[in-house]
């Protein structure tokens, strides 16, 4: 009891607060606050989507604020509780936050985001090759997944597996434990040391650090590729309506789509942004429903 | 009328006896000694005396306070009219001399009355305590942290943190240990005059028995926990109440 | 304690082995190909060449440069850490002083008073033991993503484990000055105002300032939020493999604890030893109050921190946003609908209480087996699993401790220990900061990071996190355990090197057993937040509660979560009953 | 030769001076005893003799050991061979009884002995333990825990410990504090006769003015930090000793 006390004592004090506060606080001008799940290149995220948001801000005459988000889940838990409007979610996130929030909406992807895809790799030493068929193989090696909430580095891959195997994971991955390296370039590396015989990761990820030089392909070789799905998104909250007017979204989304200013496209990776609607990812909600890890 | 009243009292510690079957009544303004070889159960007998620990067995009261009573309540009351000195001194080492002092009122004080004593004592106060202090000889040491101060100055302190309390029944438990002959006659006879003058009922355990005699009228000497004298003791007594 | 609690001992050993029998035996697990020391090389190569620039090449040119980016980091952590200590320490103290026994009237109606100690003392262990995470979505829906909400999702706690650790230190204490307190007519709350907590307080102080430590480094809560801190620097960079730029940040906050060590060391020292009077003194009372020794350090040290923490909440972003109202109550409504076990959530996320009351009926028949299958899978096996890496980890930690600390201890490791005049060599010196060195840096580093490194050096299994766990731990331990002892006083300990017994001996001999309970205290509390420590041991997949916590988080299962949690907490709440035993036995009394 | 040797010793703490200028020559196999006032100075003598402070200013050298020197090599063997009672006795309270006795040899072990002779100590440690006891008339209590013992016993437990050292100079401080006549008497028999026995140096702190006459044939009396007499001193001296 005594936490609820606290707990107790402090809403009452700032909802005195509140009450005092109420007044001013439409009177301010609306800011739209946006932010993006931690994917890769997380460090200075604000300073990462500043293009963004100058560019949305220039685009939409209204006040742009980034909001760096620590976790998936917490881009997530703000987006519900309308702390944020708008957010640059992966697959699974966008549509955890689709599902809690009535009336959110996908507004736009990148191109290469519809038909996005994972590789499984395997270290050189297990002498498994690129091959068309699914690896079976890797049912006896030690595994490793990126982050449990990542669309391509664990969910996508897990739902593969079951597809493939009719078995889940947890039935099909002999050795234990399997990882969970937390990113995706940790299992890369990962699968490249040798700690884990065979991970799966973005191949995004995994192409670009070939080009950088730190995985080295004759020694982390994929083995699999799997069919595409839809991924990363901008996801919209309803209550932008509220704030800014009726058919402010549907102007977001068109400033989305137009976008041009490589900058804002740098930040966000993508080379266009091109059209999507909730539809679009009713694949990945299926597949969520489906993947379990216990 | 008797204040202090002792029924077949025992006390033990597990397998230690350290008390058995004493009875005793002291009465108001009386002035008592008890004496005893280390480990008799002088110690004991104090604490059961400042009603601070339930005996064993038999019946205890104090001032009209029974212990073994039920109801608790009044407790409090009947401890702050009985001032207690242990063997072991109880200061709190890290406060000054004056704070350790101030305590012995805690009695008559409410939480917060103890903290102001503490932080921001009263100049009557502070007066009061320094007569005290100076009449123990450490006045000069008033202000300075009670662990700084020799072995027997510490004792007088602690002897003066209990005077402070003002209390109608002073339990000393061995009070002169670590003081010099000289301050040991001062001690004591501050104490006896002070409970002539006020009535006060004195019980104090000490080893020095000449000084026991000179000064107190009444003795009790305790042999591995029971009463082998109560009053005034022969050369005899004192002899087998020493050897083992 | 030595002879009679060498069973003490031999518990340790007997519950380590079982935990070995439990994970298995294989500590090191390579396949072929492996190459176990690369991860390491790359990781300590960034040490010798910290980062002063982003590493990040996809950050805009004009962006706000890394160095920057860290020291407004630093100064933001901080801040937070600061508002959060100082909220949760009259909190600590309060609710600390009810969870004490130190206050009860002796003889007075004891069961009472346990009615209040023990609810008292499971509240507690719940704030202390319910995930962060859901602190974290607490203070969120009830405030927003405003920087007070992570002050409070930090504060929260930090109170707990305060008051526990608060009134386990003033039931540490010598009771003889209290028990003149309380003979003399004053009440349990006199005594204890008057002596016990005097007394503590040198004790007390070092662990606020641990705590004000522990809230720099933690950056979960904290980054849930959205406040970036040098903790969540971390992980960013590490997450993206820019080792360099971790080591500039990790120095930074190595610098920061230490400062924040050598501050509490002076304090402390000058708490225990106190001041000698300067001046000689006149006759009269109002003279010697004017010549009394005052510490000027503590005084000033005293009014800089109420300077700052008053700075922290008045200066720099605002603390709360303002809400519209309603929106608070729709907020928590959703908290409550999220952590409501599925078979009897409302449909609606916002529901009333009727709609509540509904949904209860309609699938409360549903609930207990909801419960017992989780219970079946996989709750218990992750419970067992979870106790058997969090005992192994702390006893390893430990034990290392143990080793490690007479060296580093700073009343010994120096030539005059406990004040005696020793050999004028300067290695105990030398030695002992080594030592604490060693205990800065091990704790200063995030366990995640040598889950990392140990996963590459041993291959995937439960050891590498027990070891990671272990290595965080062992700074800690180290830390809270060389200041017990350091607060000791040596009049005891100082004897053994009166009779020409050496520093260690009179660590063995007299301030080991002197300090014994205080370090059990710690251990236990060690131990409980290894048991929370979901970030670790969700690293692999090894069935444990910080597992299926870190999935069930990505999957937004807080009711599961919630289920986890209070597994956890009944582990939490069982070593507070054992500690509190123990403690109990080895002072001496049969309660 | 002197054994002990003090010269031009002060020792202030803060604005308290309590030793100025002392000079001393204590010869191997002497008995002194060390009386004075509360507050006088003789636990700040006792434990410069046993090597434990620096004084603020003088010379002072232990068994050939010059505490000065600017090596401070053979310190803890020297210390070893100088047993020291502190007046707060200096007892592990929650150590069984004979294990603060074995500490006493801490000096002679190592740590692992140590650790051995705390959790094993050997049969023949633990009969010499059990004698040692014996003769302080503690020996029933040899197995409990330390802090369960009363005042007296404690503090023969303590000069158990200090005896079992077997050191070649014994620095006692009030030994006797707490402990009845009868036992006062035996125990500086004991301490006496062994010092006779085996050449020991003995210099012990008492306030008992008879008792220090009757067993040592020195006496060394402090009054505020200096030495007023050091020999057999006459009654005069005693008064003007103890009067403030
Ligand atoms: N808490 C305790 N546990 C076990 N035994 C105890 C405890 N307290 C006292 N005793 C034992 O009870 C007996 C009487 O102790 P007490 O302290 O009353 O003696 P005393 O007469 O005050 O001796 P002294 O003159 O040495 O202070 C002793 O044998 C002592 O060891
Ligand atoms: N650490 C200290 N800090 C300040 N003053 C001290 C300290 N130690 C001793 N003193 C002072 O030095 C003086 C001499 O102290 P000392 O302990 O030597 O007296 P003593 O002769 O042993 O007295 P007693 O018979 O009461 O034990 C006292 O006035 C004491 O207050
Ligand atoms: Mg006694
Ligand atoms: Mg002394």
């Amino acid at each position: 009891f005594g936490s609820i006390a606290i707990a107790a004592t402090a809403l009452t004090l700032s909802s005195c607060g509140d009450k005092e506060r109420k007044g001013e606080a439409s009177d301010e001008t609306a800011v739209l606050r946006f932010s993006a799940i931690p994917d890769e290149n997380t460090t200075g995220q604000a300073a990462r989507f500043k293009p963004v948001a100058d560019y949305l801000a220039k685009a939409l005459d209204v006040k742009v604020e980034f909001v760096p988000s620590a976790t998936y889940g917490a881009s997530v838990e703000k987006f519900e509780n309308g702390d944020i409007h708008l957010a640059w979610f992966g697959g699974v996130s966008g549509e955890q936050a689709r599902q809690a929030v009535e009336g959110a909406e996908a507004l736009a992807a990148g191109k290469k985001d519809l038909a996005f895809k994972s590789y499984f790799v395997a270290n050189v030493a297990t002498g498994l090759t690129r091959s068309e068929e699914f690896p079976t193989a890797i049912a006896n090696m030690t595994f490793t997944y990126g982050s449990s909430g990542s669309t391509s580095g664990c969910v996508m891959p897990s739902h593969f597996i079951m597809e493939k195997t009719g078995k889940t994971p947890m039935e099909f991955f002999q050795k234990k434990p399997i990882g969970f390296s937390g990113a995706h370039d940790k299992t890369a590396l990962q699968v490249q040391d040798g700690t884990f015989q065979a991970g799966v990761l973005s191949y995004g990820k995994y192409e670009s650090m070939v080009k950088e030089g730190t995985i080295d392909p004759a020694k982390c070789v994929v083995v699999w590729e799997t069919p595409p799905f839809a991924d990363y998104n901008f996801t919209a909250h309803p209550a932008l309506e509220k704030s800014f007017g009726e058919g402010f979204v549907a102007k977001l989304q068109k400033a989305l789509l137009d976008c041009k200013d490589p900058a804002a496209l740098k930040a966000l990776g993508r080379d266009e942004l091109v059209k999507v609607t909730n539809e679009t990812f009713i694949p990945v909600a299926k597949v969520m429903e489906k993947v379990k890890f216990d | 009328m008797s204040i202090l009243s002792v029924r077949d009292v025992s006390q033990n510690f597990g397998a230690t006896s350290a008390l058995s079957d004493v009875a005793l009544d002291i009465s108001a303004g009386e002035q008592v000694a008890v004496i005893g070889a280390s480990g008799c159960g002088k110690t004991t007998l104090l604490r059961l005396l400042g009603l601070q620990t339930l005996p064993s067995s038999g019946q205890l009261a104090a001032l009209g306070f029974d212990l073994s009573s039920p109801s608790r309540k009044g407790l409090r009351e009947v401890r702050s009219r009985i001032g207690m000195l242990p063997q072991d001194l109880g200061l709190v080492p890290n406060l000054r001399v004056v704070q350790n002092v101030v305590l012995g009122r805690s009695g008559k004080r409410n939480v917060l009355g103890t903290v102001r004593d503490l932080l921001w004592p009263s100049r009557v106060e502070r007066e009061k305590i320094f007569k005290i202090l100076d009449r123990m000889g450490v006045a000069g040491k008033m202000y300075d942290r009670t662990d700084s101060l020799s072995g027997g100055q510490q004792q007088r302190v602690a002897l003066a943190r209990t005077l402070y309390q003002g209390a109608e029944v002073l339990l000393a438990d061995e009070p002169l240990s670590s003081v010099d002959p000289a301050r040991a006659r001062d001690v004591l006879e501050l104490m006896t005059g002070l409970s002539a003058e006020q009535g006060i009922t004195l019980v104090v355990s000490l080893h020095q028995v000449a000084l026991a005699r000179e000064f107190f009228p009444r003795i009790i000497g305790l042999k591995k926990g029971k009463v082998l004298f109560d009053g005034k003791p022969t050369d005899e007594e004192i002899s087998t109440l020493y050897d083992l | 304690m030595w002879l009679g609690r060498r069973w003490l001992v031999v518990a340790l050993g007997v519950v380590f082995f079982l935990c070995v029998a439990r994970l298995g035996a294989d500590f090191v697990t390579h396949t072929p190909g492996s190459d176990p020391w690369a991860s390491t090389i790359r990781f300590f190569s960034g040490a010798i060449s910290p980062s002063l620039v982003d590493q990040n090449s996809s950050l805009p040119a004009d962006a706000d440069p890394f160095l920057s980016r860290l020291g407004d980091d630093l100064l933001r952590t901080i801040r937070y850490a600061l508002i959060a200590t100082s909220l949760a320490i009259p909190g600590g103290l309060l609710l600390g002083f009810f969870a004490s026994e130190q206050w009860w009237p002796r003889n007075g109606a004891q069961v009472l008073f346990q009615l209040i100690r023990w609810p008292v003392r499971i509240s507690l262990s719940l704030m202390r033991s319910v995930h962060e995470l859901i602190w974290a979505i607490f203070f969120l829906s009830a405030f927003g993503d405003a920087p007070f909400s992570a002050c409070l999702a930090l504060a929260l706690p930090f109170t707990g484990t305060l008051a526990k650790v608060f009134s386990e230190l003033m039931d540490e204490q010598n009771r003889s000055p209290r028990d003149v307190i309380t003979a003399a007519g004053g009440s349990g709350a006199q005594g204890f105002v008057a002596t016990i907590f005097p007394m503590a307080l040198p004790d007390m102080v070092s662990y606020s300032l641990y705590r004000f430590e522990c809230a720099l480094r933690s950056s979960a809560v904290l980054g849930f939020i959205g406040v970036e801190t040098i903790g969540l620097s971390i992980n960013r960079s590490f997450e993206n493999g820019f080792y360099g730029e971790v080591w500039t940040a990790l120095y930074v906050l190595i610098a920061t604890v230490i400062l924040i060590e050598g501050l509490g060391h002076m304090t402390r020292q000058r708490m225990m030893a106190g001041k000698a009077r300067t001046r000689s003194s006149g006759l009269s009372e109002s003279e010697l109050r004017k010549a009394a020794p005052r510490d000027l350090f503590l005084r000033v040290n005293g009014v800089t921190w109420m300077v700052v923490i008053f700075m922290a909440f008045s200066i720099g972003e605002p603390l709360v946003t303002p809400m519209v109202e309603g929106q608070r109550s729709e907020r928590l409504s959703r908290f409550l609908t999220k952590l409501t076990p599925d078979p009897i959530a409302p449909e609606k996320s916002l529901a009333n209480w009727d709609e509540r009351k509904e949904a209860w009926s309609e699938g409360s028949d549903q609930f207990v087996p909801w419960l017992a299958d989780l219970w079946e899978h996989p709750g218990q096996e992750a419970l067992i699993n979870t106790l058997a890496m969090s005992v192994a980890a702390i006893i390893v930690a430990a034990c290392l401790a143990i080793l490690l600390i007479p060296w580093g201890i700073r009343t010994l490791a120096n030539r005059n220990p406990l004040g005696l005049a020793m050999s004028r060599s300067f290695l105990p010196g030398v030695m002992g900061s080594l030592i604490r060195g060693f205990f800065v840096l091990t704790r200063a580093v995030p366990e995640y990071l040598y889950a990392f490194l140990l996963v590459g050096l041993m291959g995937p299994s439960a050891w590498p996190l027990v070891l990671a766990l272990a290595l965080h731990n062992v700074g800690i331990l180290g830390r809270l355990w060389t200041e017990v002892v350091e607060n000791q006083r040596r009049i005891i300990p100082s004897t053994i090197l009166e009779v020409g017994g050496g520093r260690l001996q009179s660590y063995v001999a007299a301030l080991l057993p002197m300090s014994l309970n205080r370090f059990i205290l710690f251990f236990f509390y060690r131990w409980e937040s290894c048991v929370r420590e979901a970030t670790v041991l969700g690293m692999l997949g090894v069935s444990s509660l910080g597992y299926y916590i870190s999935i069930q988080q990505n999957f937004r299962e807080y009711d599961d979560i919630l289920f986890y949690t209070l597994l956890g907490a009944g582990l939490v709440v069982a070593g507070d009953l054992l500690s509190d035993f123990l403690r109990h036995r080895l002072r001496g009394e049969n309660s």
